[in-house]
């Protein structure tokens, strides 16, 4: 759908993210749900204080990922729009880190689309997250991307 | 004594730890023209030896897409070396 | 959990649903994970263009529905504050009618919850919405709930 | 004879489409003692025929509790049959 893909966002962003911006910008009047998640950030990481974390990203190739991912949801799930926003920089305790908004007229494809964005995008996106505590900075336990098996041997 | 083949150059990216080990958001290299993202990165292990023991947790990316390690480069291209991802 | 109770929000609402503060009233810092459904007049129903909605409730018996539902959620699912907010009354095209918001430190667990919620909700709370069309008004199909079975004879 | 037994009184509440349909929203009605919920029903049925054709499709309620048909009324009761719902 022409009008799917112009009204699609993807974005990273190094101010706070406007929830109530993105969902208006996924709404419809001919949808009837919109399942939104909101990851935010933790006072806590395995039981140690948080002081605040830093986000990293390589920015067009998460940009490219994300776009992939909108392109994946449409492909599985009858949904309208969807709009992935991400956070970068220095983020504060309670601020939105990553917020996704899916519109659906019917919500079962509106759920299932909005957990495949979020669980492909902690698995593919590359983003990095730095935990800061009173005793010093971690880098988070990631997931390793699927990588693409090696390439056949170029007949040459 | 094999072929002299030309050198080419390609732009490194560094993200995460790996940019804190390297001290180095990117850098542009010149290899020598068959080289794979195996041998480049083989490359940086010698520069950097703790680097090594990542090898096994990193995926490598060309272009920005996921690539396998036996991948040729080509002039120009963009490669990274990314660690476990934690976006979210 | 005391906490959760008194932070868990179940009402019926005349007026429009203030999404962004019920979002505020399930966040906490030791969340990571708030996932929302928001349900709304949609422009048509069945293929028919729809004008308006008006929505009735048996409110004493809905809210008693309502709150059943938040406690078998807090029972299945390992999430920290729920709220449910149900519209009544005439509702234009775009308005929204049901929100649900979950807040949980993990996010798989505000999904299956948020799903679960709104699931039942449909099928088990008393409300009734009438469709007006261009031509005439018609009232929802809806769901029967699930009943009891007979009664046992008492032995008397 | 039947021994006669005290009448009662319960609230009945009406709804949606059976709200249009009785033309009330809620009355007080006397039962027998020993009357059950369908008791109570059927004689709305005989008040309002139409009300027959719903029966399939309603479900009962006695204090906010959904309930079966079969069970006995007790004073000041409210009971309620509701159709499908439709909230959400």
């Amino acid at each position: 759908m022409k009008e799917t893909a112009e009204h699609d966002r993807f974005e990273l962003l190094k101010s706070p993210i406007d929830i109530a911006e993105v969902v208006r910008q996924v709404r419809a009047d001919q949808d009837g749900a919109i399942v939104t998640f909101d990851g935010f950030v933790r006072n806590e990481s395995h039981g140690r204080p948080t002081l605040y974390l830093e986000y990293e990203a390589y920015e067009p190739m998460a940009l490219a990922k994300m776009r992939e991912i909108g392109a994946q949801v449409h492909a599985k799930f009858a949904i309208h729009r969807l709009a992935i926003v991400h956070r970068l920089g220095r983020l504060e305790i309670g601020e939105t880190s990553v917020f996704i908004a899916v519109s659906s007229p019917h919500r079962a494809a509106a759920f299932d689309a909005c957990r495949y964005a979020i669980d492909t995008l902690k698995r593919t996106v590359p983003i990095w997250k730095k935990e800061y505590f009173e005793d010093g900075a971690v880098w988070a336990d990631g997931e390793v991307p699927p990588a693409p098996p090696p390439a056949p041997k170029t007949a040459s | 004594m094999p072929p002299v083949l030309p050198n080419l150059r390609v732009n490194v990216l560094f993200f995460g730890r790996i940019r804190e080990l390297t001290g180095m958001a990117h850098e542009t290299v010149e290899v020598h023209a068959g080289a794979t993202l195996e041998d480049l990165f083989d490359k940086y292990a010698t520069r950097f030896p703790q680097l090594t023991a990542f090898r096994a947790s990193l995926v490598a990316s060309r272009n920005q897409e996921f690539t396998s390690w036996n991948t040729p480069l080509s002039p120009n291209d963009d490669i990274a070396f990314l660690p476990p991802v934690s976006g979210g």
